[in-house]
Order: C-alpha cells, then structure tokens, then sequence
C-alpha cells in the first residue's frame, strides 16, 4: 500500500464524518425529528471513502437508498444534507426529497435512489455522456448485493461493457437485501464472478478495509479512464444496523453480527495511523472534535433554517411551468 | 370481533390457504419477516417456506413466477413491498396477466392476486407514496380492488384469491393500524359490489381507500350544517358497481368523487366521465372531482399534506355545489 | 413541400442534431436498419454510430440511458421501437426521469424524449398496439405529445427535443405513411397549443392521433346532414391547451372526445371530466366519449375493426346530442 | 450418440413438419392471406425438435415471437396453428392471438409471446408449480440470444437456481436481434458463460445438430426432473430468413448466410438416416409426401373455417363477465 499520509487522513476523516452524521440521524430518527425513512451506512463507511478518495469533483456518481455515506465521501454538504432530513427549504432538495433523494449536481451526485437497482441504469448514461463528450470524467455506481439480482444490474453492465463506458460498478456486499441472506437471494458467493458475464474484470475486496478499497477502485478507475470500460468491484461488508431504522435486525445471528462489529472499519483505521505512527492519539482526538463541530453546525444550520413556503410545492416539477395550486 | 385491516388481509389470505393447498405467498421479507409492513407476519411459521416464500429483489421475476404457476395450477398472491416498485413488474401485468387468456381464446385461467400497499401519508416521498389505481383500471383483462375498512379487506382479499382472474389488490398503508368490528361470520364479499358507508340525500360522495374515511369525516361535519352526504364506496374499482352509484345520483343529483391519486388522469376522471355520460339528466351540478396534486408526492409532512386531498377538500367541494 | 409524416419526425430530429452536437438517437436496430419503422433511416449515415446508437434489448436500460445523460448535459431523444415495451422501461420513465427534478428541489434538468410508435390496425395484436397515453398523462413531471400530422409532427418534435423536460413523444404507426403539405419556413411548434383542424359550430370534437382524421372524415359527412362539426386537436396531452376547448364549448355547447385508448380509464376521461367540471353551464349535452372498447387488441382484421372506433362511431355519437 | 431410429425418424418428420408449414405461412404472407407479423424459424429447427424430444406431453414450454417451431415440436396441431395464422374462429386463440400469440394448454404450450424475454419469467413461474405440486413435470424456456441482455434472463436464471427449479433454458444463438449482430448486442462470444453468475451447468452446441441438442437437452432435462435445478444451453444456429417476413435481411453478410445454408439442419438429418440407412430414398419421399399432406389438410381446415362472430370479441377477456359491446 502506497497511499500518502495525507489521504490516509482524509479517508479517515471522511469515514468519521458519515459515522458521526449518520449517529446523528439515528437518533434523530429515534426521537421523531426525522420522519420517513432512514437507512444507516454504519459499518460500510470504507466502501463509499475508499472510492471517492479516487474521484475528482466533476466525477459521477449514482448512490442507493443507503446513500448518506456515498455523498458525503463525494463532497456533499453535511449542512444542506441534515437539513434536506429535517424537510427544510435550506436541504438539498428544499425539502422535497428526505433522505432516500439527495442529489448535488455540482458534485456529480446524480442521486440517492429509492427504488433497488435504478442507479445502474442512471450510471450508465452518465458514463455515456462523459465518452460522448470526450471529457475523461467517470461514473461510480454504488449499490447493494441484493439490488444484483434485479434486471436493471444485468441490462447496465452489459451495455457498459459494450460499448467500453467509463463506470465503476461498487457492489457493496454487506450479507443482507433487508432480512434475506445473500445465500437465500442467489445461488452464488461471490458476486464479482457475474463479471463473466460481461466480459469485464471483477474483483473482491474486503469492504471493510478502505486502503484495499482504495487501491482496487484506483485502478478501474485508470482503466476506465484511458477509455478500457467498466470494472465490477465487489466489497465484502456488513450492515451493522437493521435496514431501515425501526427493524431491530433479529434475523441477523448475534455471533455474526458481533464478528462483524469487531472488524468495523474505523478502528482499523485509527489502528492504522497510530501504529504507522501519521498521528498520535491527540491528534486523532482533534480531528474526532472538529467533525464533532461540522455535524453540530450542520444541525444548527438545519434547525434555524425555514420550513419549505406552501406555495413551492407546486414549484420545481417542471422547469417552465407550474402545477395548478389547491384552494383551501 | 375486533380486527386491524393488516390482520383482516392476513385472515383472509390464512382462510385461503387452508381451504386450498395451491394457494401460496411470494415476495420479498414475507417470510420469517413478515413483509415490510406486517402483513404476512405469522403465516411463514404456519405455512413453511414452500407457500410463504421469500424472493430476491426481481419483482418482474415475481409478477412472472406468479404468472407461470397460476397458468399451470397454482393460485399464487404476490406481495410487491410498495406498489411504486411495479414499475419494474409492468410487462408482467399489463402484457402478461392481463392479456394471456384473450390472446389463446380464453383457454388460460390465470387466478393471480397481486397485492399493493399504496397511498401517500408517511413521508416516504415520491418513489414509496404513489397511488396508481389509473393505471390498471385502463388495462382490460385485470380486475382492481381497492378496500377501505378491516371487514372488506377481509372478505374482498377472499374472492380475490378464488377468482379465476388477475386481481390487482390495492391496500393504502395507512389503514394497516386501524382497527374496527368484523363480523364473525367470515365470507367472501363479492367483487364488483359497492358499498353506501353512509346514507344521505343531498349529494353524492364516491371515495376510495384512504378517502372513504375522510368522506365519512366531512359528511359529519356537513351533517351539522344541513347537508345530507351520502358516502358509496366502490370497493372493487372493476368492475364497478355502476347501479349503486346510479341510484344514489338519482336521489341526490349531486356528486363529488375523492380520491387520493393525482387528479389528472385518475381514475376519478372515469368515474366522473361515466357519470356524465350515463347521468346527465339528473345532476344539478358538474361532479366535482379532488385528487392530489399533480405533483410528486414531496417528503416534508407540511408540503405532503398540501398534496395530498383532506377532509376539507371534500367539505369545500361538496359546499361549492349548493 | 410535401412530407409523409415518418419524415417530418426524421427532419424534426435531424434539424436538432445539426444544431446542438449534444442531441443524439438511441434504441434498437435504429442504425444502419433504420428503426423498425424506418424513422431514423438516413441519419445513421449522416451522423454515425456516435449520435445515432444501436442498443441491445434493454429498454430499461435504454430510456435510463437517456436519463443518466441528460442529467450530465446531453439531450437524447430513445425510441422505443413499439410503444408496448415500455412495460420494461416505466420506472426510469415515470420514477426516474418524471420525479427528479422534483425530488431534487428544481437542481437537475432532464431534457430526454421518449418516442414511442402505438395504436392499432395492423393486425399486431394484443402486445404491439396498445394506446397508453393515459399511464403518461397521468405522471406528473411528463409532457405528453402526441401529433397527428406531418407538420404537427415536425414542430412538435422540434419542440420537444428543445424542452428541459423529459416529454413522451407518442406516434401512431398508421399515420407514418400519411403524406401532406408542410410550410417550407420549418420551425418549433409550441408544447401546450392545440390546433383547431376544421371550424365547426354545432359541436365540438375533440381528437387525437389518428382519430383526428377519422373525425374530420365524420365532419365531412356531417355537413352534409347539416351538422357543422369544430375539430380540436390537442396535439400536447400535457400541458393541455384548455383555452382553445372552452372557447369551443362556448359556442357549440356540445362535445364529443374522441381517442382510440380503451375507453374505460382513458385520457379521453380526464377531458371529459374536466370539461364538465370547469364548462357545465356551457354544456347542453353530456359529453360523449368514443374509445376502443374494453378488451385486448385481437388479431384478426375482421375483430381488430370492431374494437378500434371509427368514423362511423364519431357520427353515431354526435347524431345521440341532437 | 445412441437415439434409437424411430426417435431420429420422429425428429426429421418433426423438422420438417416445421420448415413445410413455415414455407407455406412464407408463401401466404407473401401473397396477403396472412397478416400481421410473421417471424420464421426456418434453418433452426433442430433446437425445438432436439429439445422436445426429450418432453413429455404434461412438460412445459415457454416460446417467443419465433415460435412456430416450438410449438410443433412440443405437438402443436398444425390444422389449429394454420387457422389461427387465418385469423379463424377455430384457431388456438379463436382468431384474437395470431402468430405471436399461440398456446395450447392441453400440451403444456403456455405460449408463444410478443415480447422479448417474457418467457423466461414466465418459465421460472411453470417451474415453481412443477416442483410445488410434487410432479416430475419440467419447463423448457426457449429464447433468442438477443434477449439474454433483458434483465428477464438475469432474474428468472437467478431465481431458478435460488430454488433448483426444473427449468431448462434454451438460448437459440442464431447470431442477431433483428439487424444487431451479436458482437454488436453483448460482449462475449458464448453465452452459455452467464451461467457461471447462477452458479448453474451452462453448455454449448452445435444447434443445427438435432442429435447434439437432443443429447445436451436429454442430460439437462433428467438433471432437472431429478431435481438438481436448471441449466442453461446455448444452441448455436443461424436465421436464414430476415427477422420477420418483410425484412430482407440485407444486414447479413452473403458469405455467412451461405455458409450457415450449408449447415442447414434438415439435410444433414437426412444425410444421417440415408448413410446409416435407417431409410432409403424412398421411404424419405414418402415422409415428404406424408406431411405435405398435412400441411395441406391443415390449409384445408383453415380455409373452411368460419371466420370469428364480432360478437366473440368481447368474449375471453374475463372468465365469468363479458365486457361492454359498442353498439354500431
Ligand atoms: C424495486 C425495489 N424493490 C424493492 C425495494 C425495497 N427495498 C429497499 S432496500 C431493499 C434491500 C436492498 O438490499 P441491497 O441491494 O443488498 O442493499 P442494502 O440495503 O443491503 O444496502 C429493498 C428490498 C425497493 N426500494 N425498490
Ligand atoms: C421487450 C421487447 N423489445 C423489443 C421487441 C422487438 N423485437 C422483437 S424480436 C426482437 C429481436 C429478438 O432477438 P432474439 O432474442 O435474438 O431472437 P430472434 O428474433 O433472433 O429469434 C426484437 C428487438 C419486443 N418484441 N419486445
Ligand atoms: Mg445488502
Ligand atoms: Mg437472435
């Protein structure tokens, strides 16, 4: 592992700020200040860190309905963020959207996805677009293990890889599509291996170590780049939460999940630069207190700002017109 | 005794498979999770992973696993987790299910249910909130029920599971929790049979899902102001009891039709069309339809209740006829 | 100059691509085959395999092609090559490209067409000659065409491909062959103007797609018995020219809607409610819609005519207002 | 190989049954008596034949717009498939399905279907009932190598693994989706290797081999009725004709149209039963004569049918109501 210091504490800060945002949420969500629906990145922040550490800001991305930790690793605002989940007109969707909705165009956050499997297809028009316009921008499309068993998975890679698109396929294979095994959803281990099917590469990495993460999207991201076509990059993960907040996860056998909590991939990070010595304890501290800062301000700016105007619900439907308003 | 709508589906799925071993549950987490909502929760352990099976996330998959077992013997009820998620299960009821027994000239029986929770209400925003009963009321070959209380979800998800049909079962996830009586005597209830929730005589109110009960809201408060509302719910939205409606616009001459789906191009507008056309003669006032916006259903509950239609709506509405 | 109305969609398109590098076709066999219909036929050759894409059979992917490039800046326009198989292809339609402005707070446009060849009375059946403007209609977020000349074609597509919305661009197959006079001074056509194809006082028609000529047939035999027939061609379902409708209904009094859809659940509906929800006082008749009727397409020419209304439908329903 | 002759004879008689009708539903298309679509399987019946041979008459097919073939080799009645190409009241479908559109109950024909890739979901649904009701019945699911890039394939392959269902899947690589060349739709060769992403056997042969197809499919089928799940073959094959009559097909290359001629399947059965004199040239004459006899009584049958009462159009629809008739 070759990676500077410097990104190494980026990751680590951008892993920290999803945990520390998402915390926020969840209990958020506990209280009743968040409505709707809400599902939690905790355990798979490397993924989404390791990733985006690669993209640059015109670089696309399509996310999921887990997708907190997808927009934060790619430059979304923790501000704009929290205060789209509290439905205010300050939020990245003036409140229209919540949690599964979030996009930042300016980041080439194409949107988190309320419906399993729409972002492959998403993502490969936008990797069209980047080839069609002869820009060397990528697109990451990040999705879940059981999202690979719906036809949109199969039609998006296929296309793809026919016509050699600049998309990075992350599947984040975190053992569960809400209370059903991966073992109960497909007859395969390894989800890289539908890469055959393609004619594309496909890997396996540990998804819950974000230099491996690093490392491998680092390269498809090269490949995809120089024109080569899409790589299917499978990390191996695990949802420590239930699938949305509100399912208590029973189904998910204690000695399983405890395994999995002791290979969470925060630790192992902080592990990491302590040992390597980047930072020391102190240091670590710091950093833990300034995202604690961001998150606080984040909430403050969510809480003062303004419920949406009645009026802009007939707004932003179209871009030249507007729906006709109730009278009450 | 008393019963949640959820618990009268579930019953009336329950009576079904015990009467008929071919009659069996496929979706996705109807199993030991009992589906996203609860509806299923209990029948896994009763009936085994054979007839309460959980599928991967391939809701055309789903649609067409039920398409094939109905045309060969089976009479399966496939849950989609929201009715929003069927547009990935289109192809498999519109141009499937809908349409097999017309093309092989009526040789093919295909006794399918397709369940649907629908409805706006829990800020879910606009890819888990749709109401799209407009869509399968267009599609000849399908029938479309839609209940509104825990007695006719039981009785209606009866008859839809031993019609010989495609069925499209709407369920608005906002009744789920609500609880009343239902009588002890468990039967199917006919499809295509209205029901007048409330008598009355000085206007006409067809309402669906959700909305009955907001009708039956306001037709109280209107009751106060000397306004006579009487409250049909069509139950089953094809084929519709057309007679139960006639009747009542025969005494009334007066009709608004609420529902919860966007106004343009619902299936409010059907019924408002029909109505004309079959009708005119005897309404004194245009009938005056209430939808939601049309717009996507927004996630902030303030902008969500501007959307969706209320109790007001329907008094302000109704007052505008008089 | 005169043009067939397949080649008035060609030159609405060529006209666009020639002027923004940015529009492009795709769908299947639209390349060197030239569509299945021979729309795009040519601009292989003119623009290549870059503007002018061949894709395998996926029409989801297809249309969430269209979406995920015109989010990121390009205009595509996808053609599905039979407006049935966007059963495979409705949730980037109506979840996708309708809702993501919206969901997004208004930060995103997505300037795409969806071209989709529907209608019936070529002996295609049940699964290639559906009329499905309703489902579409009834979207927010979607503009909805649906012309039913040469001319109408061009402009409107022309239109079409210029607005930042995603807009579904309905054709019907029979009128591609349909050859008439188009102005040499080519031009955009505004979404959301309806065209007043003949002047009319007694009644007033209201047509789409290729039942605009069968009422124009019927006003022609009408005239004759005395009765002067006004035919209104929406031309964009959505949005929906009221004004033009209204000031018609004001002067005749009386309406029919003619569309070839299935009658129950129809656009067609949405129009007729609307107009006697907002012009009852104008009315001195019920409105009379005219539709296919209530079952699948069937094969056989001779079931396939009773099905599809025709002329003689038009005037069986205008002679019942008089 | 070791078929015994009279299952070779039953096959050639079968082929030809198909390629005589197919002519003739040529011929009529050509001259108007047929209207419609009309898509031929002529230069592929040795995947049907070789198939079905194996099927019993409570076995299922699915089939698609090509599928004449299909449904003959599974015993489709000639004299109730030529009527309904009439568009006769004693056709499969009483006139209303046509070419696309025809099934037969009573011989687990659940239909030819106008859209692509709807069989598989289909077959998947008529496999679960096998296995659900405890029979040995199997599903066969016929399909073009087109629309194994519709994610029908992905998820109905998927799931017929999940649950080891009795489906066999049989991909007919005849080299296009209409005008698409199959290096143009995808990007592999065989698509026999999409099995690897199911975790299910996937085999290729020469699909203008009756034998070959019928040995691999005789395997598959005992796999499947054992209940050791699914399998996917591809048939490697050629259409000779365009994509449906009409198409002239000037798309396909001249040298590998004739090359696939020569591999025509027909002559090479009959080739076979002449070397290994199973048949003399005679006894092929008279199986010739033999079904050009009932191809014409099947004419015949069309011919003398009545057409359809315009009253029946509103019939079949629903099982227990009719819907509204138009008063003209
Ligand atoms: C088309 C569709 N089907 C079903 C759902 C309901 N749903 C939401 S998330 C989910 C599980 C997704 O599992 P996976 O893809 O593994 O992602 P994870 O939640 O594990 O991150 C399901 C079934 C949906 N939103 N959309
Ligand atoms: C969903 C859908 N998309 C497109 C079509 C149009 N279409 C009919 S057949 C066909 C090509 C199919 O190719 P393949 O699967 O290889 O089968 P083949 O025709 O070669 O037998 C296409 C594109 C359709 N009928 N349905
Ligand atoms: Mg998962
Ligand atoms: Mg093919």
């Amino acid at each position: 592992m070759t990676i500077p210091n410097m990104n190494v504490i980026d990751m680590y800060k951008t892993m920290l700020k999803i945990r520390k945002f998402e915390t926020k949420a969840m209990n958020f969500f506990a209280e009743g200040k968040i409505p709707g629906f809400v599902h939690l990145y905790i355990g798979e922040e490397a993924v989404a860190t390791g990733v985006c550490a690669n993209l640059n800001d015109d670089d696309y991305i399509t996310s999921t309905h887990r997708g907190h930790g997808h927009i934060l690793a790619k430059g979304g605002d923790l501000k704009f963020m929290m205060a789209e989940l509290f439905g205010r007109a300050t939020g990245y969707g003036k409140g229209k959207g919540g949690s599964m909705h979030i996009a930042d165009a300016t980041k080439g956050i194409l949107g988190a996805n309320g419906i399993v499997g729409a972002g492959h297809n998403i993502s490969v028009g936008a990797a069209l677009s980047a080839q069609y316009r002869g820009t060397k921008q990528v697109c990451v499309c990040f999705f879940g293990d059981a999202s690979t068993n719906q036809g949109t998975f199969h039609e998006s890679l296929n296309m793809a890889s026919l016509w050699k698109l600049p998309v990075i396929f992350i599947c984040e294979n975190n053992l569960y599509g809400i209370s059903i095994h991966q073992s109960r959803h497909q007859a395969i281990k390894d989800i890289s291996e539908r890469a055959v099917s393609y004619n594309m590469p496909g890997i396996t990495v540990d998804g819950n170590d974000v230099f491996a993460v690093y490392d491998a999207a680092k390269e498809a991201i090269k490949r995809a780049r120089e024109g080569n076509g899409p790589t299917l990059i499978e990390c191996k993960t695990y949802r420590q939460r239930g699938h949305f907040e509100g399912d208590p996860g029973t189904y998910k056998p204690a000695p399983e999940q405890e395994e999995w909590v002791k290979k969470d991939p925060i630790p192992r990070v902080e592990k990491f630069i302590l040992n390597k010595k980047i930072l020391n304890e102190s240091q670590l501290k710091d950093i833990q207190q300034e995202i604690d800062i961001q998150i606080e301000d984040a909430v403050e700016f969510a809480n003062n700002s303004p419920y949406p105007s009645l009026d802009s619900v007939i707004e932003d439907v179209y871009s030249d017109m507007k729906e006709e308003v109730r009278v009450r | 005794m008393k019963m949640t709508f959820l618990e009268a589906i579930k019953t009336g799925m329950d009576h079904e498979m015990k009467k008929n071993e071919n009659v069996y549950i496929l979706g996705e987490d109807v199993g030991p999770f009992g589906g996203c909502f609860g509806v299923t929760a209990g029948l896994f352990d009763k009936y085994g992973d054979k007839r309460v099976r959980d599928t991967p996330i391939s809701e055309g998959a789903i649609v067409g696993c039920a398409v094939g077992s109905a045309a060969t013997g089976l009479r399966p009820i496939a849950e989609l987790m929201f009715g929003d998620f069927v547009t990935v299960a289109m192809d498999m009821i519109v141009n499937q299910a809908a349409k097999m027994r017309y093309m092989f000239g009526g040789k093919i029986n295909l006794p399918l249910v397709i369940r649907m929770p629908i409805g706006a209400g829990v800020q879910a925003s606009a890819q888990h909130s749709q109401s799209i009963e407009a869509w399968f009321t267009h599609v000849p070959g399908l029938k479309v029920v839609y209940p509104s209380t825990p007695e006719d979800a039981l009785g209606l998800m009866m008859s839809s599971i031993e019609d010989d049909n495609p069925v499209i079962f709407f369920e608005h996830k906002l009744l789920y929790g609500m609880s009343t009586e239902v009588g002890d005597d468990i039967k199917p209830i006919p499809l295509g049979v209205a029901k007048v929730q409330r008598e009355g005589t000085d206007v006409t109110v067809i309402a669906t899902g959700k909305m009955v009960h907001n009708a039956i809201e306001a037709s109280e408060k209107l009751a106060k102001e000397g306004i006579s509302v009487e409250v049909i719910d069509p139950r089953t939205l094809y084929p519709l009891d057309k007679n139960t409606i006639f009747s009542s616009i025969e005494k009334t001459h007066k009709v608004l039709v609420i529902t919860e789906e966007h106004k343009r191009g619902g299936y409010g507008g059907e019924i408002s069309a029909m109505i004309s056309e079959e009708c005119f003669d005897d309404l004194d006032a245009p009938v005056v339809r209430v939808g939601a916006l049309n717009v996507p259903m927004p996630y902030a509950p303030t902008l969500e209740n501007v959307v969706i239609p209320n109790t007001q709506d329907i008094i302000n509405g109704i007052k505008r006829m008089f």
